[in-house]
């Protein structure tokens, strides 16, 4: 098809989905008046029967936690074919090619920027690690804290040589510590299995209202995901890293 | 009421970013684009009232994401134009 | 225990053997990949035996329902369910071993992401969740991008990737709208738990658009025309024991959805609209059949036939699902598994083709392969089998599905089958004769465009291994003969029969109410000759293609139509994605205004 | 008025494929798709809100003070999260496609047809 004859044709599909959108859209209940029976289940819950003031987390973790499992290997899958694709053709063995080219600077950043990176890691990964783990009080959980976790490395790149990056930072490890980070979910949902006989069934004991162990296993999983998206997710933008500067040492 | 204006607002907001985002054709940019319209949303989140999904909307949305289109866009031009 | 096997086993494996990816050889990460893959398969049998009276309800983290309201996530196992697991297994376990001389260096994450694959069809055919469907299709996609991108070095792979990852992940959002919808109506995600509110509300164009929606986007991944266009950019270029797993096992999978989401959650509020329902997936299944066969015999490269062969017989099979009845459902489910291995079989064949040949191309192999014999019968038990004689399970899934077809005044039926069955079979079967046999012209006449095809493998090009041909031979025989297994047609009817009682379902989920017994009795009929008519319709196609080739042809006479086709198979991302909206759109508009 | 966040989501939706539909750069492409995706973000948003309601997080007041739906929460969530790794499968297929097509155009682009 040509641009021309596309263009048309989406139009007239565009249409259909529009009007498509209109007629389902138009018995909606207005905004913020829609019934949630489910939802308010579970606000009321969360408190009494599982001490989590944060009752996204309790459904993310704990009620609806085995959809989290499959979005956690969603994410796992995912870097795993990241890593694929951007692996290297020939299959030399990674981390050769440092003596290729050495003593080249990759990116010529000010001493300034390099400090105030550098002084950034710690604080990155505190401020990560605090997320991750107080997910079931405030904002935050595994996910959130992971993503920020990821961001260590990056910043990490911005203010070193690429050498030392890569002794900083093994790639292996991180890849390892993302696998572990995603059986540790099946682990701890076998654990539920054991003690409890129900798959991911909550078995140990709640802590206070409020405090970061509250939620029985909730901590454990929160942990577990921490592990696995910020591993993951920094594997996934090291892969790319790893091939630019792969480029400019040829 | 100051509220319920500020989510309207917001909403025009983020339909409006999404449309720059659409057509804004140069890719380079368009990672710029991407990450104010990930913050808008991030905003909307706030609004209303989903915390949780707003932070985690600001490091995907605002930082990662960008990123790696930003990283995707440095390996296609280390690449050249025909290997 | 047994419930969560299948799902958490195989993605655990896959985290291990991802970890252990430079530690362990990859003969051992086969080895503990396809004993984990056994395991699931056992654990998929037995789940089928002990649902097979009633549905097995399982709740995640013992969150049971309160007051008759679903607060977590459960697993309703039943026998058809279970069943395509173990067949997810079975086809798993086969591409292992067809993998083990395959890849120069197939790695350790190949193992791990067929594991998360085969994780991801046991949840999809487990799970009585609507948003749990859509993580573990969202998985399913991941899964399958990574697996269709493998061979990285191959141009046409990575496009055919990236048409696939693009058209199945907008589908996933129009489901996940779809999700939103319903949940507005009922605030509810559990399966039961919406088909027990929905029918307190009007059928209005929120539900009814809803409804397309998810089945539509589930339809997407059993590319049901128009959108079925990344299906055979995806088969031509994947993996062979990928493209085995794509058509035999993950196409039904979203036909499956289909009766899953209807059955438990929709039939209450959509049952008397049930005869328009009827019209909608019956016209859009024959539309799909006669595409696809079309499309199949026009084709040069064998894994992209295969692919628009698979199309076709998906076609039939939503047929048996649009009927709307235990019969044809029953049918479908034995017509799957009976496709699923033989075209599992041919997938193979093509594979050891390229193995040896180093091309899959139609006319490039011209007579090359004369004196494989081996090969050649298994191709050609392959291609009757799809044609659907006697005793093979398409032959079985034929007869109950005509059957179904009739009870609901639609006799016709029977032909479109015989039609898309005798024209695939006779693409394959001319196939085999100019690639096996050295039969019609060596000379160019088939207009289709030439696909490059990357080798797959490395070294040993002399001869074929056993664990390439075994596979290929026995999913063949077992395909072939599954129509002939002892009670297959009354044991599938009346897992079929329960899995179509809705309000039995939701009351065994909500309620834990015990399971009535059965409602219906099974016609068991009996039509072979169809089943040999067909066969001889494409030896007798095959053989006049064969000896007319060079002069007039069904091409020559069809230039102008096959042009059109081909060019609207243009592999361009854009055109498709106009195509899902264009179907997206329309149907919801044709359903909404039909049953309004 | 009230409706306004539908309208959004279904415009996002939209214009969303018209960017894939219209595309010359899969970059381009790629983000777009993002953009049909931020459409089930502002569906889902506007279904889980209650006017006059809080954020379900109950550290500082009491655990029975009306709040919005944490489930549509819950899903947005995982969701966003997932969305940046599947990006990432993406930018990775649209990477190895320029480099072996040597060209991101989807209009030139010819490996596969018919």
């Amino acid at each position: 098809m040509t641009r021309a004859v596309r263009r048309i044709l989406f139009l007239v599909a565009g249409a259909t989905l529009a009007w498509t959108f209109f007629l389902a859209y138009s018995p909606m209940p207005p905004l913020g008046s829609v019934q949630s029976r489910y939802g308010d289940a579970v606000n009321a819950i969360t408190v009494p029967e599982r001490h989590i003031t944060d009752a996204v987390t309790a459904v993310n973790f704990d009620i609806r936690g085995f959809d989290t499992l499959g979005e956690e290997f969603i994410l796992f899958t995912s870097v795993l074919g990241t890593v694929l694709l951007m692996r290297r053709q020939k299959d030399e063995p990674a981390g050769d090619h440092e003596d290729k080219a050495p003593g080249r600077v990759i990116p010529r950043v000010s001493d300034a920027i390099r400090v105030t990176s550098l002084a950034l890691v710690p604080v990155t990964i505190l401020f990560g690690l605090y997320i991750v783990t107080h997910g079931q009080v405030s904002p935050g959980g595994g996910f959130q804290g992971g993503v920020i976790l990821a961001s260590a490395p990056v910043l990490v790149y911005l203010c070193a040589e690429y050498k030392e990056f890569r002794s900083l930072l093994p790639l292996r490890l991180v890849a390892v510590a993302e696998c572990i980070g995603a059986a540790a979910y099946i682990l701890v949902g076998g654990l539920g299995l054991v003690l409890g006989g129900i798959f991911l069934q909550n078995v140990l004991p709640l802590g206070q209202n409020g405090s970061i162990t509250g939620g029985g296993i909730v901590a454990l999983i929160d942990l577990g995901v921490g592990m696995e998206v910020g591993g993951g997710l920094s594997l996934a933008l090291l892969v790319y890293l790893e091939e630019l500067v792969e480029e400019k040492e040829e | 009421m100051t509220e319920k204006i500020l989510q309207y607002l917001i909403l025009v907001f983020v339909a409006a970013g999404a449309t720059g985002v659409v057509f804004t054709r140069n890719p380079t940019s368009q990672a710029i684009v991407v990450s104010f319209y990930g913050l808008i949303l991030a905003i909307l989140f706030f609004v209303f009232q989903a915390p949780d999904v707003a932070l985690s909307q600001i490091v995907v949305g605002a930082l990662a994401l960008p990123l790696m289109i930003l990283l995707a866009l440095a390996r296609i031009k280390k690449q050249g134009p025909k290997s | 225990m047994l419930p969560v096997l299948p799902v958490a086993l195989p993605l655990l494996t896959a985290a291990v053997l991802a970890a252990l990816s430079k530690v362990i050889s990859e003969r051992l990460s086969q080895l503990i990949a396809i004993a984990s893959t056994l395991t699931v398969l056992a654990a998929n049998l037995y789940l089928l035996k002990l649902s097979s009276s009633q549905p097995i309800v399982y709740w995640f983290g013992n969150w049971r329902p309160r007051h008759g309201l679903a607060l977590g996530i459960s697993f309703v196992i039943d026998p058809i369910g279970a069943g395509l697991g173990a067949f997810a297994a079975l086809l798993t376990v086969a591409a292992f071993l067809f993998s083990s001389e395959y890849f120069d260096s197939v790695g350790n994450h190949f193992h791990a992401l067929m594991l998360a694959f085969l994780g991801s069809l046991c949840g999809f055919s487990l799970t009585g969740d609507l948003f749990n469907l859509f993580v573990f299709f969202e998985l399913m996609s991941a899964a399958g991008f990574a697996l269709c991108g493998y061979k990285t070095d191959d141009p046409g792979s990575v496009q055919g990737a990236l048409n696939f990852a693009v058209t199945n992940t907008i589908a996933a959002y129009f489901v996940l709208t779809g999700i939103g919808l319903i949940y507005s109506r009922t605030s509810a995600l559990n399966l039961a738990q919406i088909g027990r509110s929905l029918p307190s509300g009007p059928l209005d164009a929120l539900v009814l658009v809803g409804f397309v929606f998810l089945v539509c986007g589930y339809l997407v991944k059993a590319a049901i025309v128009p959108f079925h266009f990344w299906l055979a950019d995806a088969h031509a270029v994947a993996p062979t024991p990928v493209c085995v797993m794509f058509s035999g096992v993950m196409v039904s999978m979203g036909l499956f959805a289909l009766a899953r989401i209807y059955w438990s959650a929709f039939d209450p509020s959509l049952h008397s609209h049930v005869p328009a329902l009827r019209v909608l997936f019956v016209g859009a299944g024959v539309i799909t059949a006669f595409v696809g066969a079309f499309m199949c015999y026009i084709q040069r490269n064998l894994k992209r036939l295969l692919a628009f062969s698979t199309i076709s017989h998906i076609g039939l099979m939503l047929i048996g699902i649009g009927l709307f009845s235990p019969e044809g459902l029953a049918g479908t489910a034995i017509y799957s598994i009976g496709h699923g291995l033989v075209k599992g079989s041919l997938f193979f064949v093509a594979g050891i083709l390229l193995h040896r040949f180093k091309g899959i191309d139609e006319q490039d192999l011209h007579g090359k392969a004369a004196g494989q014999w081996a090969t050649g019968i298994v191709l050609l038990l392959g291609s009757i089998g799809l044609a659907g004689i006697p005793f093979s399970g398409l032959a079985t899934g034929h007869d109950m599905i005509a059957a179904a077809g009739h009870e609901a005044g639609m006799n016709w039926l029977s032909w479109v089958f015989v039609f898309a069955g005798a024209v695939t079979s006779a693409a394959v079967l001319r196939t085999g004769g100019h690639i096996f046999l050295g039969w019609g012209s060596a000379k160019e006449q088939n207009q289709a465009p030439k696909h490059e095809e990357k080798p797959e493998t490395k070294a040993g090009h002399g001869r074929t291994p056993a664990t390439m041909f075994l596979p290929a031979a026995g999913l063949a025989v077992a395909g072939l003969s599954l129509g002939a297994l002892p009670y297959i047609q009354q044991t599938t009817f009346a897992a079929a029969d329960r899995f179509e009682n809705s309000h039995a379902y939701i009351a065994r989920v909500l309620d834990a109410a015990p399971f009535p017994t059965l409602r219906n009795e099974s016609a068991s009929p009996d039509e072979w000759p169809m089943g040999l008519l067909t066969a001889f319709a494409g030896l007798a196609i095959a053989a006049a293609d064969l000896a007319t080739s060079g002069k007039r042809t069904i091409s020559a006479i069809l230039a102008a139509p096959i042009d059109l086709l081909h060019r609207l198979h243009s592999g361009h991302i854009g055109d498709y994605v106009t195509f899902l909206v264009l179907g997206m759109g329309s149907f919801a508009l044709v359903f909404v205004y039909c049953l309004r | 008025m009230n409706y306004l966040p539908y309208a959004v989501a279904a415009w996002l939706f939209l214009i969303g494929l018209y960017g894939v539909v219209s595309s010359r750069h899969l970059i381009h492409l790629i983000i777009c798709v993002g953009v049909i995706q931020s459409s089930s973000y502002v569906l889902l948003l506007s279904i889980g809100y209650k006017t006059g309601r809080v954020a379900p997080i109950f550290s500082d007041i009491p655990a029975s003070t009306p709040a919005v739906d944490p489930v549509m929460q819950a899903l947005m969530l995982t969701d966003i999260v997932v969305e940046v790794t599947v990006m990432a499968l993406l930018l990775g297929l649209a990477v190895q496609i320029h480099k072996r097509h040597g060209t991101l155009n989807p209009d030139r682009l010819t490996g596969i047809s018919g």
